[in-house]
C-alpha cells in the first residue's frame, strides 16, 4: 500500500523512436491528464494522482541485442517502481520475454505488442503470468478485412487476390489467416510474397499481380518503406485495389505526403478509436482531445488501446481499493467498461473484439477517398460510406 | 656551389641514437655516396633529408608509439628546410628513391611513372617517361605489367624510375643496387651517370657494398653507427685500407 | 515477365552501385573504410527535406546546398577526425561508425521517425519501358548514374588528381616522396564519397521514406557490393552491383521475395569463396607474391 | 634414386611465363647455386619447389617422391626448409621467440622433439649464427633488429626445422661483406653435416667460391648449368649477363 | 654544445636499479608490481557487495561483455580481425537454449554443452573465410550474423521472431556475479597464461606474417582453427550464460551491437594487450548504463564519447597508463643520449 500522497506510478517501458509507441505514450499523458485534472484515483478512501514514468527501450531499432531491452524495463522496475505498466514493449520477442519480468516482481501490465504467442504463453501457466494483460488481437484483423473482401466479390465480382506482406511473425501470421479465409471463401490467390524488412523494391509483386489480372493487392506492412508499394502500384498503373494494412498510409497527413497517390487504398486501423468515427461518440471525442493535446494523429494502432488502457487499469485500482497488485489483476479481469475502442473486457487476458463498439472492442476499415477524406466502410455498425473502385479500375 | 649540407643531424629513436652528430654537405653536380654497414643509418640518415621521417614522426607520435627525435639543420640551397613537409621538399627538388622498392603495387609500371609525375606538366611528364624507359628498356617491355607482381630487381629498377620522374635536382638513392643483378647494376651505374650529365641532377647515394659506385662517385663518407668515420674524395677512400676493405671489397679478391 | 526483370533488374542494380560508389571511392583512395557513409545518406536526405518543405526552397537549391553540406562534412571529419588515426584501421573503423551512430541517432532522436519524411519524386509520372510501366523518377536516377560513373572512371584513371589518388591508395609514404600530399588527397576523397552519397540520397530517397533504420540498412548494402566488387575497384563496384540487382530481382521474381536479403549476402560468401579478394579485387593476389 | 629433381617444370602468370621447362637435379649433400638476370624466375622456381606456388605442369620428385601441389607446410615438413628474398620474421616477438614457431612443427617433433626446452634451444641456433648471447640482440624484438640480424634469423629458421634441403632466396643481398664473409662458414658447415643446398644468389664472386654446380636462367628457361668453372667459360652466360666479369 | 632537449623515457625499474634508491625487493618495490594486479580482481569483488540491486545485473552484463572483448581482442592478435563476434555469442545462446527448451537439459549442462556446440558450429561457420585476410575477412565476419538473422527470421527455426522464452533461471543473483565474475578472471588470466606460452607464440606469428609459419611447417589453417575455437567458445559461453540470465533467447542474440562493443572496449582499453579490453568494457558497460538517463539520445552520447576517446587517444588506455606508471621521463640535453647497443 503507497503511503498518503505518493501518486501512482504508471510505468511505460517501451522503444519511443518507433511512431506507434510515441505517439501511444502521448495517448497515455492525455489520459493521465484527464484523470488528475478530475482529481486522480480513488484507492480506498484516499485520491491518488497518476504519474508516469516512461523508459526508453530501443527495442524497435535493429542492432540492439534482448538483454539492453530487458536491462531497460529492469531499471525502471527496479528504480521507478511503477505499480502498473501500460503499452510495453514493442517487439514480439522482447514483451514475450518481459512477461517473465512483469511475472516476477508482480506488476499488473497492459501490453499492446502484437506478439502472436502472448495466449499461448498465457496459457501456458496462467497462474504466473495472472498480472499481464493484452489489448490486441491478430485473429479479428482478418475476420474484419475478410468481410471487406465479401463485400467487394458481392459488388464487383472480385475474386483474385494477391497477398504481399512484410517478413515478420506478426504480419506472416495475419497473412496466413487471410489466405485461409481467401481458400475457404472460393477465392483465387495468385500470390504470396514476402518482403523482409527494410526492402524498397516491390515491383516484381505488382508486376506478377499485373500479368496475373489480380483485383485486390492484400498488403500488411508497418514499414515506412511501404509506401513505395503504393507509388510503384500507381506508376506500374496496375488495375487491382489494394486492401490490407500499410501503416505510412494510417494518418490523415499520409494524403499530402503520398501526393495524392494513394486514392482508393483501404486501409484497416487495428484500434477503432483511432478515427474520428462520426457513429461512435468516444471514439470520435478521444481522437479530437488527442488531435487538441498533440497533433493529428499518424498511426492507426496503440494510441486508442493506450487511453483505453489506462482507464481499464484505475478503473480496476478504484474497484480494488487498493494497489495489491493481485487484486488489481482479478480487478481488470472482470473490466467492462466504454472505451474509445469499443466496450472493453478481457477474455484469456486480451481485448474481445467484435463488430459492434456497444458490444466489443472494434477494428476498423476506411478508404482514402478523393479529396484526402478517409471513409469508414466497415463495420456497418460505424460505415460513412461504401466502397470503390479506384481510378486505375474504372 | 653548395647544394645541400646537414649540420649536426642528430636523431633518436626513443633513446636509441640512429644519427649522431652527422654533418654532411654536397655541392651541385656532384654524386656523393654514402657508405656504411647495416644499422648504421643509412636510411634513417635519407629519410630524414627528404622529410619523411617528420611525417613518420608524427604518426607514432599520434599512436603513442616510439618517440622520434630530430635535431640539427638541413640546408637545401641555402634555405633552412628542417621543419618543411616532405611534399614540400619535393616541389623544392628533392626525391628519394626508398629502400627496397616499395612502388605502387597494384598500378601497372607506366601508371607508377605517371603518378609519380605529379608535379610535371604535360610536357615534363612525356619527356621524364622518355628519360625513364631508356634508362631502363626493360620497363618499357613491362608497361603493362602489374608492379607488385613483377620480381624483386624489376621492382627496385621502377623503384628509381619513380624518383626520377618527379624531376628531382637533388636525387636521393637509398640502397638501389640492392637486389640487382650484376649487369642490371653495371647498366643502372652507366645510367646514373648518364642522367647526371644530361639533367644536371646531383645525386646523393646509399650503398654498403661501394665497389660497383667506384666509378661514378665523386666523394663519399663513411658513417658506422651513425657517426662519421671517414671523408674524402674518391682516392682518398680508395687509399683507406680499411674501406677499402670493407667497402669496395677489394683485399677480399685477393684471399 | 522477363522484359520486367530485364528493366527493373536493371535499375535496381544502378541503384546498388550509387549507393555503394561513395563507399568505394573512398576506400579505394584513402584506404578509410567510411562506416559513417549511412548517416551521411540520410542526413543528405533530410537536409534537402527540410530545405524543401520546411523552408520552401527550390527543389534544386535544397538538394544542391544538402550535397554540399555533406560533402563539407565530409573532408571536416577527416580533418578533424580521421587524420588522428591514420594507419589505426580499427579505430578509424570506430571512429566513423561511432560518427554514423551519432548522426543517424541524433536525428531519431530529434524525432526523424514516422512517415512524414518523404522527399518528393522530381517528376510525377511514369513512362513505358519494353511495355513495362517505370516511374521517371527511376529513369533519372539510371541517367544520373551512368553520368556519374563515366565521370568518375575518367577521373581516376585520366586526371592527374585522380592518379595522385590511386597512388596515395597504394603507398603512401612513396606517395610522399614524390609530392603528393596524402593529407590532402585523403580529404578530398572523403569529401568526394560523402558528396556521392548525398548526391545518390537526393536521387534514390524520393522513391521511399526517409528513415534512420534505412541508413543502417544502406551501410550493409554498399558493403557487400563493395565486398563483392573488390573493395577499391570501381568496375567491381558495377559489376557486382549488377549481379546482386539482378539476382535480387530475379530472386523475388521466380523464388521468394522474402529471400531477396538474404541472397545478396549468401552470393557475396559464394563469390569470396571462389575470389577471395572479390571479382575485381586485386589486393589479396598481391599479398600472395612471396 | 635421385634426391631432388625437377622435371620440366612451368608456371605461367597470365601471359608471363615466369618459369619455361626447367629440369634440373641435385645430388644429397651438394649445394647448387641459381644464378639470372633479375626476373628471370628464380624465386618463382623456389616457390614452386618449396610448394608456395603450385606448377602449371612438371613434377618435383624430392627423394622419389612427387611433391608438387603439395601445401607448403606439408613439403617443410618433408624435410625442405627455405628462407625469403624479402625478409619474413615475426615482428612482434622477440628475436629468439621468433625460433620457438618452427620448433613447434611436427617436423621437429618427428625427430626428436624439444619439449620445454625450446626456449635455450632457440638461443643456442642463434648463438651458432651470431647472435651474441649475452647481448641484448637476441630478446629484442624482430622489428628493430637490423637488416642483417634478420637474415640471419631466416636462416636461423631452416636450421631450428632441421630441413635436409635448403633454399635460400638472395641469403647475401643487403649483407656487408664482412657479413657475407661469416655467414659463408656455415654453410660450409651445413653443408659438412650433410645437408643439400640451393642458393639463389647476385652476389656471385661469394657464390662460386662455395656452390659446387650452377645453374643459370634466363627469361625462365635453363640456359647452362656446370661447375661455377664451366659457367664462367660460358658465353650464353656472358650474354645473359651483358659481357660483365663473372 | 646544442642546449635542445629531448624527453628521455626510462623504465622505472631501471631507475630504482641505477639511482639506487630502493631495493628490488623492497615493500615498495613488490607493491608497485603487485598493486595493479590486485587492485581489479579485490575491487571488483567488493564492488558486487556494495551496489544497489539494479547495478548488479549491470555488473554481470559487463563481465559477460568483458568476456566478449576478451575474446576478440585475442582472436585479433592471432589476426582474425572479426566485426561479427555476435555470430558466436548467438550460437551459443541457440545452442543453449536448444539445449534446456527442447532436450529440457538442466542449466548446469545446457550452458556447458551449448558453448562447446555454439563452438563447433561456429567454427564451421567461420572455416570456409579463413582464406581471407585483413579488411575482407573482417566484413565477411560482419555479414554471417546478419544472414543468420535473417535466416532464423524467414525459416521460423527456434521459434524466429519471437524467439523461445520461459527457459531455466540462475538460482540468484548473488550465484549469477559470482559465476560471472569467476568466468570472467578464468578468460582473462587463461588467455594470458595462453598467449605468454610457447603455443600462444604461434597466435601471435599468425598475425606476423602466416607465410612464414608456413614455412616453419605449421599449417596456418589449423591454428586458425584453433585460435577460432577458443575465441568463439567464450563468446558461446557469454551466449549460452545470457540466455539463461534473460530465461530468453532470440533474434537479437545477432544483434550488431554485440558484434561492435568488444572492438569498441578494445580499442578504447588498447588493442592487444588483454587487460585493455577488460579495462575498456568496464569502463563502457556501466557507462552505457549510466547515460540512459538520457533516454534517446543515449546512444548519441555514448557514440560521440567513443569517437572523441579514440581521437584523443588512439593508442588505448591501458598502454597509455601502464606507459606512465611503468615509465618516467626526464628532460635530457639533446644530443647526449647514449646507443642502446
Ligand atoms: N622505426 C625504428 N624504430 C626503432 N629503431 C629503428 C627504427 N628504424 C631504424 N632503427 C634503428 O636505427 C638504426 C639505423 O637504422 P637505419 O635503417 O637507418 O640503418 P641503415 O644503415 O639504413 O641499415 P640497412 O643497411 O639495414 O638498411 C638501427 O640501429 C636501427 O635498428
Ligand atoms: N605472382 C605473379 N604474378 C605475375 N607475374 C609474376 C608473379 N610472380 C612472378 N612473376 C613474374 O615472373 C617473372 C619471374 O619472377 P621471379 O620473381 O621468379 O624472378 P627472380 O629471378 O627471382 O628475379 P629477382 O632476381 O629480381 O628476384 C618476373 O618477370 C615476374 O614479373
Ligand atoms: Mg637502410
Ligand atoms: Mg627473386
Amino acid at each position: 500500500p503507497a503511503e498518503k500522497g505518493a501518486p501512482i506510478i504508471i510505468g511505460v517501458p517501451s522503444s519511443f523512436k518507433s511512431i506507434e509507441a510515441a505517439e501511444g505514450l502521448k495517448a497515455i499523458t492525455l489520459a493521465v491528464e484527464e484523470i488528475n485534472a478530475k482529481g486522480g484515483v480513488k484507492v480506498g478512501n484516499e485520491k491518488k494522482m497518476l504519474k508516469i514514468e516512461s523508459i526508453e527501450t530501443r527495442d524497435m531499432e535493429p542492432g540492439v541485442p534482448l538483454a539492453d531491452a530487458l536491462l531497460a524495463n529492469e531499471k525502471l522496475i527496479l528504480e521507478k517502481k511503477p505499480h502498473v505498466i501500460i503499452q510495453g514493449p514493442t517487439r514480439s520477442e522482447v514483451l514475450l520475454a518481459a512477461m517473465d519480468l512483469y511475472a516476477q516482481y508482480k506488476i499488473p501490465s497492459i501490453n499492446n505488442a502484437v506478439a502472436s504467442k502472448f495466449v499461448d504463453q498465457y496459457k501456458s501457466n496462467p497462474e504466473k503470468y495472472r498480472h499481464c494483460f493484452r489489448m490486441f488481437d491478430g485473429k479479428y484483423v482478418v475476420a474484419g478485412l475478410g468481410k471487406v473482401m465479401e463485400k467487394m466479390n458481392k459488388e464487383f465480382g472480385f475474386k483474385k487476390a494477391y497477398i504481399v506482406v512484410q517478413d515478420a511473425i506478426w504480419a506472416v501470421g495475419i497473412a496466413n489467416g487471410m489466405n485461409a479465409w481467401y481458400k475457404n471463401n472460393g477465392w483465387e490467390v495468385v500470390g504470396f510474397d514476402k518482403y523482409p524488412t527494410g526492402a524498397s523494391d516491390f515491383s516484381s509483386t505488382l508486376i506478377k499481380a499485373k500479368n496475373a489480372g489480380v483485383q485486390v493487392v492484400f498488403p500488411i506492412f508497418d514499414m515506412p518503406q511501404s509506401g513505395i508499394l503504393v507509388q510503384q502500384w500507381k506508376d506500374m498503373k496496375v488495375p487491382a485495389v489494394f486492401a490490407g494494412f500499410i501503416s505510412p498510409l494510417m494518418g490523415s497527413n499520409a494524403w499530402k505526403t503520398f501526393g495524392e497517390k494513394i486514392e482508393g487504398v483501404i486501409n484497416i486501423v487495428f484500434d477503432g478509436g483511432n478515427l474520428p468515427l462520426s457513429k461512435y461518440p468516444p471514439a470520435k471525442k478521444f481522437y479530437e482531445a488527442y488531435a487538441k493535446r498533440w497533433g493529428e494523429m499518424q498511426v492507426g494502432h496503440k494510441p486508442a488501446v493506450d487511453y483505453d488502457g489506462v482507464y481499464a487499469m484505475v478503473g480496476a485500482i478504484e474497484r480494488a481499493g487498493s494497489l495489491d497488485p493481485d487484486k488489481i489483476a482479478i480487478e481488470l479481469e472482470k473490466t467492462n467498461m466504454v472505451g474509445a475502442t469499443g466496450r472493453i473486457h478481457f477474455k484469456d487476458h486480451q481485448y474481445v473484439f467484435g463488430d459492434d463498439p456497444k458490444v466489443d472492442a472494434i477494428s476498423v476499415v476506411y478508404q482514402w477517398k478523393k479529396g484526402g477524406k478517409r471513409v469508414p466502410i466497415y463495420p456497418d455498425s460505424v460505415a460513412e460510406g461504401v466502397i470503390e473502385k479506384p481510378a486505375s479500375m474504372q | 656551389m653548395n647544394m645541400l649540407s646537414v649540420k649536426n643531424l642528430t636523431v633518436f629513436y626513443e633513446n636509441a641514437i640512429a644519427i649522431n652528430k652527422l654533418s654532411i654537405s654536397v655541392n651541385k653536380d656532384e654524386i656523393v655516396g654514402v657508405i656504411g654497414p647495416n644499422s648504421a643509418g643509412k636510411t634513417t640518415l635519407m629519410n630524414t633529408i627528404s622529410g619523411l621521417m617528420l611525417d613518420t614522426k608524427l604518426k607514432e607520435d599520434r599512436r603513442g608509439g616510439i618517440r622520434i627525435s630530430i635535431f640539427g639543420t638541413i640546408e637545401f640551397l641555402g634555405e633552412n628546410i628542417s621543419n618543411t613537409w616532405p611534399d614540400k621538399r619535393v616541389r623544392k627538388g628533392i626525391a628519394l628513391c626508398r629502400e627496397r622498392h616499395p612502388v605502387f603495387g597494384e598500378s601497372d609500371v607506366e601508371e607508377n611513372l605517371k603518378i609519380s609525375g605529379y608535379l610535371s606538366s604535360k610536357e615534363q611528364l612525356k619527356e621524364s617517361l622518355s628519360l625513364v624507359y631508356d634508362t631502363f628498356p626493360k620497363l618499357l617491355a613491362m608497361r603493362r605489367r602489374k608492379a607488385g607482381l613483377m620480381s624483386g630487381g624489376e621492382q627496385q629498377m621502377l623503384a628509381i624510375g619513380i624518383a626520377l620522374m618527379a624531376r628531382p635536382r637533388l636525387l636521393l638513392l637509398d640502397e638501389p643496387l640492392l637486389g640487382l643483378s650484376p649487369n642490371i647494376q653495371a647498366q643502372l651505374v652507366e645510367a646514373i651517370k648518364k642522367i647526371k650529365q644530361q639533367t644536371n641532377m646531383t645525386i646523393l647515394i646509399t650503398e654498403q657494398f661501394a665497389r660497383p659506385l667506384i666509378p661514378i662517385i665523386d666523394r663519399g663518407y663513411v658513417i658506422e653507427n651513425g657517426m662519421f668515420a671517414f671523408g674524402g674524395n674518391k682516392d682518398e677512400l680508395y687509399g683507406n685500407p680499411d674501406v677499402r676493405k670493407a667497402y669496395f671489397g677489394v683485399d677480399y679478391d685477393e684471399e | 515477365m522477363l522484359l520486367s526483370v530485364l528493366v527493373y533488374g536493371f535499375i535496381n542494380s544502378v541503384i546498388l552501385a550509387m549507393v555503394a560508389l561513395g563507399f568505394s571511392i573512398t576506400f579505394g583512395i584513402s584506404r578509410v573504410a567510411n562506416f559513417s557513409h549511412g548517416g551521411f545518406y540520410i542526413l543528405g536526405g533530410i537536409f534537402t527535406w527540410y530545405g524543401l518543405i520546411k523552408l520552401g526552397m527550390p527543389y534544386f537549391l535544397s538538394a544542391g546546398l544538402s550535397i554540399i553540406i555533406i560533402g563539407a562534412l565530409g573532408a571536416l571529419m577527416y580533418k578533424v577526425i580521421l587524420i588522428r588515426l591514420r594507419g589505426l584501421e580499427l579505430s578509424e573503423v570506430i571512429a566513423t561508425l561511432s560518427l554514423g551512430i551519432v548522426i543517424l541517432e541524433l536525428l531519431r532522436g530529434l524525432g526523424v521517425f514516422g512517415y512524414e519524411f518523404r522527399n518528393p519524386v522530381f517528376m510525377d509520372g511514369s513512362v513505358d519501358i519494353l511495355g513495362v510501366g517505370v516511374g521517371i523518377q527511376r529513369i533519372i536516377i539510371v541517367c544520373a548514374g551512368a553520368l556519374l560513373l563515366i565521370l568518375l572512371h575518367f577521373f581516376v584513371h585520366h586526371t592527374k588528381m585522380g592518379l595522385a589518388f590511386r597512388g596515395v591508395a597504394q603507398q603512401e609514404h612513396t606517395a610522399l616522396s614524390v609530392g603528393i600530399n596524402p593529407d590532402l588527397v585523403s580529404m578530398l576523397s572523403l569529401a568526394m564519397g560523402s558528396v556521392m552519397c548525398a548526391l545518390s540520397a537526393v536521387l534514390i530517397l524520393p522513391l521511399g521514406v526517409i528513415s534512420v533504420d534505412e541508413g543502417y540498412d544502406i551501410l550493409i548494402k554498399a558493403l557487400a557490393v563493395c565486398i563483392i566488387g573488390g573493395l577499391e575497384s570501381t568496375l567491381g563496384v558495377l559489376v557486382a552491383a549488377f549481379i546482386i540487382g539482378y539476382i535480387e530481382v530475379l530472386t523475388s521474381m521466380y523464388i521468394s521475395s522474402a529471400l531477396t536479403s538474404v541472397v545478396p549476402l549468401a552470393c557475396m560468401l559464394g563469390i569470396l569463396l571462389v575470389r577471395p579478394s572479390g571479382i575485381f579485387g586485386k589486393s589479396k593476389e598481391i599479398e600472395e607474391r612471396v | 634414386m635421385e634426391y631432388l629433381k625437377i622435371e620440366n617444370l612451368r608456371k605461367t602468370f597470365g601471359g608471363v611465363v615466369a618459369v619455361d621447362n626447367i629440369s634440373f637435379e641435385v645430388e644429397q649433400g651438394a649445394l647448387l647455386g641459381i644464378i639470372g638476370p633479375n626476373g628471370s624466375g628464380k624465386t618463382t622456381t623456389v616457390n614452386l619447389i618449396t610448394g608456395f606456388l603450385t606448377p602449371d605442369s612438371g613434377k618435383v620428385m624430392f627423394k622419389g617422391r612427387d611433391i608438387a601441389g603439395l601445401r607448403a607446410s606439408k613439403i617443410t615438413n618433408l624435410g625442405i626448409g627455405r628462407t625469403f628474398q624479402m625478409v619474413k620474421p615475426f615482428y612482434r616477438l622477440p628475436a629468439f621467440k621468433n625460433l620457438v614457431v618452427p620448433l613447434f612443427s611436427p617436423r621437429v617433433k618427428r625427430m626428436g622433439g624439444h619439449y620445454g626446452e625450446k626456449d635455450t634451444l632457440a638461443l643456442d641456433i642463434l648463438e651458432d649464427i651470431g647472435f651474441e648471447r649475452d647481448s641484448a640482440v637476441p630478446y629484442k624484438p624482430a622489428s628493430i633488429l637490423p637488416h642483417g640480424y634478420l637474415k640471419r634469423l631466416e636462416m636461423a629458421r631452416v636450421i631450428a626445422l632441421q630441413s635436409e634441403l635448403i633454399v635460400f632466396d638472395e641469403l647475401y643481398s643487403g649483407l656487408t661483406l664482412a657479413e657475407v664473409a661469416s655467414i659463408s662458414p656455415m654453410i660450409e658447415k651445413l653443408i659438412e653435416a650433410g645437408k643439400t643446398i640451393i642458393m639463389v644468389e647476385h652476389r656471385l664472386k661469394e657464390l662460386f667460391k662455395i656452390a659446387h654446380r650452377v645453374m643459370v636462367l634466363d627469361q625462365g628457361k635453363k640456359i647452362a648449368e656446370g661447375s661455377p668453372r664451366e659457367i664462367m667459360k660460358q658465353p650464353s652466360v656472358k650474354k645473359a649477363y651483358l659481357g660483365v666479369e663473372l | 654544445m646544442s642546449t635542445e632537449r629531448r624527453k628521455e623515457r626510462i623504465d622505472r625499474p631501471i631507475k630504482a636499479v641505477t639511482d639506487d634508491i630502493f631495493c628490488l625487493s623492497s615493500i615498495r618495490e613488490i607493491a608497485y608490481l603487485v598493486i595493479p594486479r590486485m587492485l581489479p580482481v579485490v575491487g571488483l569483488l567488493l564492488l558486487a557487495f556494495l551496489v544497489p540491486p539494479y547495478w548488479r545485473k549491470v555488473m554481470v552484463i559487463t563481465f559477460v561483455m568483458g568476456m566478449m572483448a576478451l575474446s576478440w581482442d585475442f582472436m585479433a592478435s592471432c589476426g582474425l580481425t572479426s566485426l561479427g563476434q555476435a555470430l558466436f555469442f548467438a550460437l551459443g545462446a541457440y545452442s543453449a537454449g536448444a539445449a534446456n527448451h527442447y532436450l529440457g537439459l538442466p542449466i548446469y549442462l545446457s550452458i556447458p554443452l551449448g558453448t562447446l556446440i555454439g563452438a563447433v558450429i561456429s567454427t564451421a561457420c567461420i572455416y570456409p573465410t579463413l582464406g581471407l585476410r585483413g579488411i575482407y575477412f573482417s566484413v565477411v565476419t560482419l555479414i554471417i550474423p546478419l544472414m543468420l538473422m535473417r535466416v532464423v527470421e524467414t525459416t521460423g527455426i527456434f521459434g524466429g521472431t519471437e524467439g523461445i522464452t520461459g527457459l531455466s533461471p540462475f538460482p540468484g543473483i548473488i550465484v549469477t556475479i559470482a559465476l560471472s565474475m569467476i568466468a570472467l578472471w578464468i578468460t582473462f588470466f587463461g588467455l594470458r597464461r595462453l598467449i605468454d606460452s610457447d603455443y600462444g607464440h604461434i597466435f601471435v606469428a599468425l598475425k606476423d606474417n602466416d607465410r612464414a609459419v608456413e614455412a616453419s611447417g605449421l599449417s596456418i589453417r589449423w591454428f586458425k582453427v584453433q585460435a577460432i575455437f577458443i575465441g568463439s567458445g567464450i563468446c558461446c559461453f557469454c551466449g549460452a550464460f545470457m540466455t539463461h540470465y534473460y530465461m530468453s533467447i532470440g533474434m537479437s542474440a545477432f544483434a550488431v551491437d554485440l558484434s561492435i562493443f568488444p572492438i569498441a572496449a578494445s580499442v578504447v582499453g588498447g588493442m592487444g594487450t588483454l587487460v585493455g579490453p577488460l579495462l575498456g568494457a568496464i569502463i563502457l558497460g556501466p557507462l552505457s548504463e549510466a547515460l540512459r538517463a538520457f533516454g534517446s539520445f543515449r546512444v548519441v552520447i555514448y557514440a560521440a564519447l567513443l569517437g572523441t576517446f579514440i581521437v584523443m587517444l588512439p593508442e588505448g588506455l591501458f598502454p597509455y597508463l601502464a606507459r606512465k606508471y611503468q615509465q618516467i621521463e626526464r628532460w635530457v640535453e639533446a644530443p647526449g643520449g647514449i646507443s642502446e647497443d
